[in-house]
């Protein structure tokens, strides 16, 4: 099939670091491109060349084989290139139906086509399986729906180039399913797609052809059919990544007890359990199932509508971080762009931000430095410097600063919503190694993610929500996907 | 910077053309007229006269023209000064070093050469003569102002009030805001403070119209007022019935006049208060010798440039004759 | 919406209580006599339509803080067009339009080519066209001498309903306008996509949004309203003097419309709201011209009365929130 | 720190252009005399004051409207203090200031327990503190009749450095205020917890960061050193009247905030720049009076000038960012 999309020898560099050099992509009309590469490799930057957010600094992009210019988004939109942003970028005043045309609506001469516009927004969500009222605000939704409007936003496009960055990273399995289920139909019909993921089964799964950055360059590509896990790491990084055998830990004494925990999503449940200093616990669910609400009322971010948290022992008496930190606790949270980070600030100043304050009254530069040194090795991030604005990071970059600032706190117990949403498969078992390693010194752990593989390999215990209730708990020799999701379903 | 040589009158002595200046308290059509007069007298005794206006009408920006004028170095100022019972050290400070008279509105306790103007409490009473005549019989009566902490618009309120009810002279006197007055049959309903803006003025009149229908006269003692009253009358279709007083000369007013509707407005005289204040400084700066100079200062420091009352009876000649002085 | 029945309560309340403190002697009510409704909602058409100025920026985000100067503008210009260049009413008022709206093309380039501050931009503006006017009408008061006649019914014109009450042209106005603002903001592409960049400036331009032009627009009509506005003020006072026509106007614009329910984050507006946030401190100040001794405590009536109203208001939200 | 650069290289220019265009008969620069340089330094101290308490509250990213009317209030209340209640001078001044920074903790209280928006409290504190002091006063100025002759060197002081030039107490003030706000700022854990929360209060909140005591804190101190900047206006102009003290500072003190680079939005703030930002505008109105024969077109010239700098300023940043 005809190429209809290329670059020829881009680079792009950002003040202080070279992102993409001499770098050649293409992608072939009903063929699906898979694009891989740690996590600062250059696969957001090279997308977002291809829709005209970023002009490259050298060398060309080529549409039908023609060189072309984008000055804007725009420009590229007109020319049939949508792309799905890995940070979600959604007017959230808007309805679900103004956000998805937005930029394109139905009109009749300057006025709107609302009952039109309804109407298709209702077909376009339906193939996703995402379920929502039109004219519900895009504010009111959870994250996961938020993401998945975010590609109908695409889907709604009719684009002859689909670049999609990350749509999955906070997508549940069965939505997943879905969304390569339509991937196929589009590649069917003649679309072209770029499809980049850090979820290696997705891509074997979906992938005519595999290409790999790495550091800003490329580093191979491959034919879907060969594309083995052991091929992409390699691709990817260059060198093994070893997953270490894990030893299950004896749990030691409660270190987080909660009793009847009702949040102000689902007040008529009350949620009751316990989790043990040592131990690693993980809360699976489907989309909307009132997961990182319990993260967040337990932690105070949103007030509770019920219930008692006991920290070691001790029952949490006021609400809000401020305590619940003081008390032992830490959350990242599952928003890093929004409740994660200060983007503006630079990444030494986003490490320390929770931790300054033990070090006294006066700002420790050099506590600010240790700390995030310390947290670029052992992480790997991929940063000019401590000094380099966090909303310059890539998307994984960030998560792992999040991850970084929370490390560092010491907690007794330390909460995680979606803990790798976005980092590479190098960097997760590293990041899954380190928890290991704390939780063998007496750190409990409790996390909630979407990704069956995650709460499988992480997780000694699996609690399982269904519409904001404990559906049931599984412990490590019940683990398996089968009952995960027949708990989460609510088929018991 | 001692190059601020006006304290001796030596202004001759540099060869150039004197440089006076002449310093107003606020933004207004008043002192434009008031510029023409400067501009003429420059032109007859032939010196160089700068005008300044605070733009904001602020003590504080009054203050900071004062400063710079001495460090220009200028022979002489006259100022109408934005609170002349606090800024007596500023002015006693700009006397070492230039001359200084004020004009109207005085300093009394300062040492100022002289004042040139009119007493604001006399114009007043000249106000109050007019409701007087609209309301032969008493009547309830308003009372707009711009705003009450200027020394100007104190005076003339008491005045007006003072001469309805037919009390003794007294400028010191004061009555507040909020007080309910009554007096040799007339009644003082309320004083409503407008802010510089036209629009407050006509809302307050209209509101005042409601509430009061038996109301038989509003008095504007700033210059945009009267105009603004007038609309306000219109619009209720009240006009000649409720009587219009106002003060100073707005072409609107003197229409009004004209037309019947406004019963009379008090005009000061500020095209003299420019002419003669620039005409004073000019004779006191050619001389450098202060015994010699004190001669020259009008009786008692006061140089009296008394205000008048306009009505159907003089209107005409009046706006002629300041059309052909401010070339309108 | 929450927001506009607060509001509503809170007039209705007040509208009340002067009612029932006006009663004279003949048992009716001064505040809900004809000459005073027709008074208060003739001062509502004039403020209101400088609060769906203010609206149309902040919406975008922005802030136009030259609205009162744009408003001296057009009073000092109105007359002067139909007095000395002797510009027919209709020709005359165009004229005027035409320049405010050249204004607010010149904000809307500076903040969108340029990228300066809405704030920089329109504080300049808002000494630079005051200055500017002072210098052209040399501090003297600017009046029609019987020209605009024409016009004036614009302003001062009523449209008599029954007997006792007509309905004030400029409230008139108001309608016309904020049923205008109301159609483009909620039923047009281009208000849909106004508040969308307002909300997310970055999200809507990667949607292919003309975010540019869109913010120019809002930045013209502000000022044309703002001119529209000025010249019915003219208009109903019959003279402008530049040094303090239209001064402070920006912070009564732009309080009706925040009180109205306008967010300063941009992305957020509601006419209806923003008409009621207008009328809210047109009433206070008319409730209290009937009802207290003096108006001294004007200021402090309305600044105290808003600030407890948000204060109930929110109080009442979230005791609402916390119940249902 | 480019901000900076453009402000200072703009100060520069207006300076040198004043300097040569005042020289007299004598060969000797007005605008570079002793006298003059003192008059300048004693007004950028006052307001330089204003603009860092504006500083304060729009680096968490609210504003605050009430800066004039708290002025204001402490300018008519530390004659009042000194005078009636006969209090000596150093504790009138701590009166004031304990006054003035209650209002500043009613407005973080307003904001932070019942999130009202920071416009909104502000606004109606503008209106009520003003109309209070209006009552209060009977607007009648207030002045200190002799008393606080011992404060009033904090104003009106010199301290001489050399032959011809004393350096003015105010500047001085201003330079411990600004010193205290830099280490405060930049050299403390609250400071930067300060900036953190103006940038992303949500991500603040969740990092632990005590969001409230600190916005809460910023309106104290906003409030506070308004109050202070209104005891040092009285005691330089030595009477306050309510009606008009203070009138439009609180523009005058954001716009010199922001100008020094301050962003609205919240999160950056630099106390070098805040300062220049309010010189540029006394330095401007300086110029003016000294050079023109007029200053009718003052408030012209400042919008003006202002506005090509910013302009100027922004297209150098961008053919700097090109090149480099
Ligand atoms: N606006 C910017 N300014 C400075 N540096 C940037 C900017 N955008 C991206 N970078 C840098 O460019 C490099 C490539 O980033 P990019 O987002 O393309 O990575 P990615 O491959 O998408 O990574 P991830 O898997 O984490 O999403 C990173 O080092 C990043 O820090
Ligand atoms: N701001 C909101 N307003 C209204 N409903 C909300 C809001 N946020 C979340 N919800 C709803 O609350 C429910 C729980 O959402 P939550 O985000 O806790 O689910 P989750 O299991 O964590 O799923 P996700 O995978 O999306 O994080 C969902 O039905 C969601 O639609
Ligand atoms: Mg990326
Ligand atoms: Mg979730």
């Amino acid at each position: 099939m005809a190429t209809v999309l290329e670059v020829r020898g881009v680079t792009k560099a950002f003040p202080g670091v070279v992102a993409l050099e001499d770098v050649e992509f293409a992608v072939d009309a009903g063929e699906v491109v898979a694009l891989i590469g740690e996590n600062g490799a250059g696969k957001s930057t090279l997308m977002k060349v291809l829709a005209g957010v970023h002009r490259p600094d050298v060398g060309e992009v080529r549409l039908d084989s023609k060189p072309v210019t984008f000055h804007r988004p725009a420009d590229a939109l007109r020319q049939g290139i949508a792309l799905i942003h890995q940070e979600l970028e959604l007017c959230e005043n808007l309805t679900v139906a103004g956000a998805l045309f937005l930029g394109a609506e139905l009109r009749r001469g300057p006025f709107l086509r609302s009952r039109e516009m309804a109407v298709r927004a209702r077909e376009v969500t339906a193939r996703l399986g995402l379920d929502v009222d039109p004219d519900r605000l895009v504010e009111t939704l959870a994250p996961g729906q938020q993401q998945l409007l975010e590609i109908a936003r695409a889907l709604r496009a009719d684009a002859r180039v689909l670049i999609m960055d990350e749509p999955t990273s906070s997508l549940t399995q069965r939505e997943t399913e879905r969304l390569l289920a339509v991937v196929d139909e589009l590649r069917a019909a003649g679309v072209a797609i770029v499809y980049i993921s850090h979820r290696l089964g997705e891509v074997q799964q979906i992938a005519d052809r595999v290409v790999a950055l790495r550091d800003g360059k490329n580093s191979g590509s491959c034919a879907g059919s060969d594309a083995s896990h052991d091929r992409l790491v390699a691709m990817m990084v260059g060198r093994e990544v070893g997953s270490s055998d894990r030893q299950p830990h004896e749990p030691g004494d409660v270190a987080l007890a909660v009793r009847g925990l009702a949040t102000t999503a689902y007040p008529a449940h009350a949620i009751d359990f316990t989790v043990r200093r040592g131990e690693i616990v993980g809360i699976a669910g489907l989309l909307g199932a009132g997961r990182t609400e319990v993260l967040r009322a337990l932690f105070g971010a949103d007030p509770r509508a019920a219930g008692v948290v006991e920290v070691a022992g001790v029952a949490l008496d006021r609400e809000g971080p401020e305590a619940a930190i003081a008390a032992g606790l830490a959350l990242v949270p599952e928003d890093r762009k929004r409740e994660g980070l200060v983007l503006p600030m630079t990444v030494a100043q986003n490490v320390a931000l929770p931790t300054l304050r033990r070090r006294g009254r006066w700002l420790d530069r050099a506590y600010e430095r240790d700390l995030t040194d310390r947290a670029i090795g052992e992480l790997g991030i991929a940063t000019a410097g401590g000094s380099q604005v966090a909303g310059t990071l890539s998307g994984g970059n960030q998560q792992k600063i999040v991850l970084a600032k929370w490390l560092a706190a010491d907690p007794v117990v330390l909460l995680l919503d979606e803990p790798t949403r976005g980092v590479d498969v190098g960097a997760r078992a590293e990041i899954h190694d380190r928890l290991h390693e704390l939780a063998g010194d007496g750190l409990a752990v409790l996390f909630v993610s979407s990704e069956m593989e995650e709460i499988l390999t992480l997780a000694d215990r699996a609690l399982v929500m269904h519409e904001g209730r404990l559906a049931g708990e599984l412990g490590r020799d019940e683990l398996s996907e089968a009952a995960i999701l027949r708990l989460a379903v609510g088929s018991v | 910077g001692g190059n601020a040589g006006g304290g001796s009158g030596g202004a001759g002595a540099g060869g150039g053309k004197l440089r006076l200046a002449f310093v107003v308290n606020m933004p207004a059509e008043f002192w434009t007229i008031a510029e023409h007069g400067v501009n003429a007298a420059a032109a007859e005794v032939d010196v160089d006269v700068s005008f300044h206006v605070p733009a904001g009408g602020l003590v504080e920006q009054q203050k900071r023209i004062l400063e710079d004028l001495v460090v220009k170095g200028v022979d002489g100022i006259a100022v109408s000064p934005r609170d002349a019972e606090n800024m007596t050290g500023l002015l006693d400070k700009l006397v070492q070093h230039t001359l200084l008279i004020t004009h109207d509105s005085d300093a009394p306790q300062s040492k100022r050469l002289a004042y040139v103007g009119m007493a604001n409490y006399d114009a007043g009473r000249m106000c109050g003569k007019l409701v007087k005549s609209a309301l032969p019989d008493g009547g309830k009566i308003v009372i707009l102002v711009g705003t009450l902490d200027q020394d100007n618009a104190k005076g003339r309120r008491q005045g007006v009030i003072d001469e309805l009810f037919g009390r003794s002279y007294d400028p010191t006197r004061f009555d507040a805001q909020g007080a309910k007055l009554a007096g040799g049959g007339y009644e003082v309903l309320t004083t409503y403070t407008t802010e510089s803006q036209p629009q407050k003025c006509k809302a307050n009149t209209q509101d005042a119209l409601v509430r009061w229908p038996d109301i038989g006269c509003f008095v504007g003692l700033f210059e945009y007022e009267p105009p603004a009253i007038l609309e306000a009358v219109r619009s209720a279709k009240r006009l000649g019935e409720v009587k219009i007083v106002g003060f100073d000369e707005n072409d609107a007013t003197l229409q009004g006049i004209l037309d019947g509707h406004i019963v009379g407005t008090v005009v000061q005289n500020p095209y003299e208060y420019g002419r003669q204040s620039i005409k004073l400084l000019a004779k006191l700066a050619s001389e450098s010798d202060p015994e010699k100079r004190a001669a020259l200062l009008p009786e008692g420091g006061f140089l009296d440039i008394p205000a008048r009352s306009i009505t159907a009876a003089n209107v005409d000649e009046f706006w002629a004759d300041l059309k052909q002085k401010t070339g309108r | 919406m929450k927001k506009i029945l607060g509001l509503s309560l809170l007039i209705f309340v007040i509208a009340l209580v002067t009612s029932l403190l006006t009663i004279d002697d003949a048992g009716r009510s001064l505040f809900l006599s004809g000459l005073n409704l027709e008074n208060l909602a003739t001062r509502v058409g004039l403020f209101g339509v400088l609060s769906l100025a203010a609206a149309f920026v902040i919406v975008t985000g922005g802030i136009d803080l030259s609205i009162g100067s744009v408003v001296c503008v057009a009073g000092c210009m109105l007359p002067w067009t139909l007095r000395d260049l002797g510009l027919p009413g209709v020709l005359g008022l165009l004229f005027v339009l035409a320049v405010t709206g050249l204004i607010g093309l010149f904000h809307g380039l500076l903040v969108v080519r340029l990228r300066l501050q809405p704030f920089v931009v329109t504080l300049c503006g808002l000494l630079l066209y005051r200055g500017v006017m002072r210098a052209l009408a040399g501090d003297q008061s600017v009046g029609f001498r019987g020209t605009g006649e024409d016009l004036r019914w614009l302003a001062t014109g009523r449209l008599p309903l029954f007997e006792g009450f007509g309905l004030p042209v400029p409230l008139l106005v108001l309608g016309l306008v904020g049923g205008f603002t109301a159609v483009l903001w909620h039923r047009t592409v281009a208000g849909r996509q106004l508040f969308a960049l307002g909300h997310n400036l970055e999200a809507a331009r990667l949607a292919g949004v003309p975010t540019g032009r869109l913010t120019i627009l809002a930045y013209v009509m502000c000022s044309l309203l703002a001119g529209l506005g000025g010249c019915l003020f003219v208009l109903d006072v019959n003279s402008a003097q530049a040094a303090s026509f239209g001064n402070f106007y920006e912070l009564y614009a732009i309080a009706g419309a925040v009180l109205g329910g306008t967010a300063l984050r941009g992305g957020e507006g509601q006419v209806l709201g923003i008409v009621l946030g207008a009328s809210l401190m047109q009433l206070l100040s008319n409730a209290i011209n009937l009802v207290a001794d003096s108006n001294q405590l004007e200021f402090a009536i309305v600044g105290a009365v808003i600030l407890i109203g948000a204060a109930v208001d929110e109080g009442l939200r979230r005791y609402l929130a916390r119940r249902g």
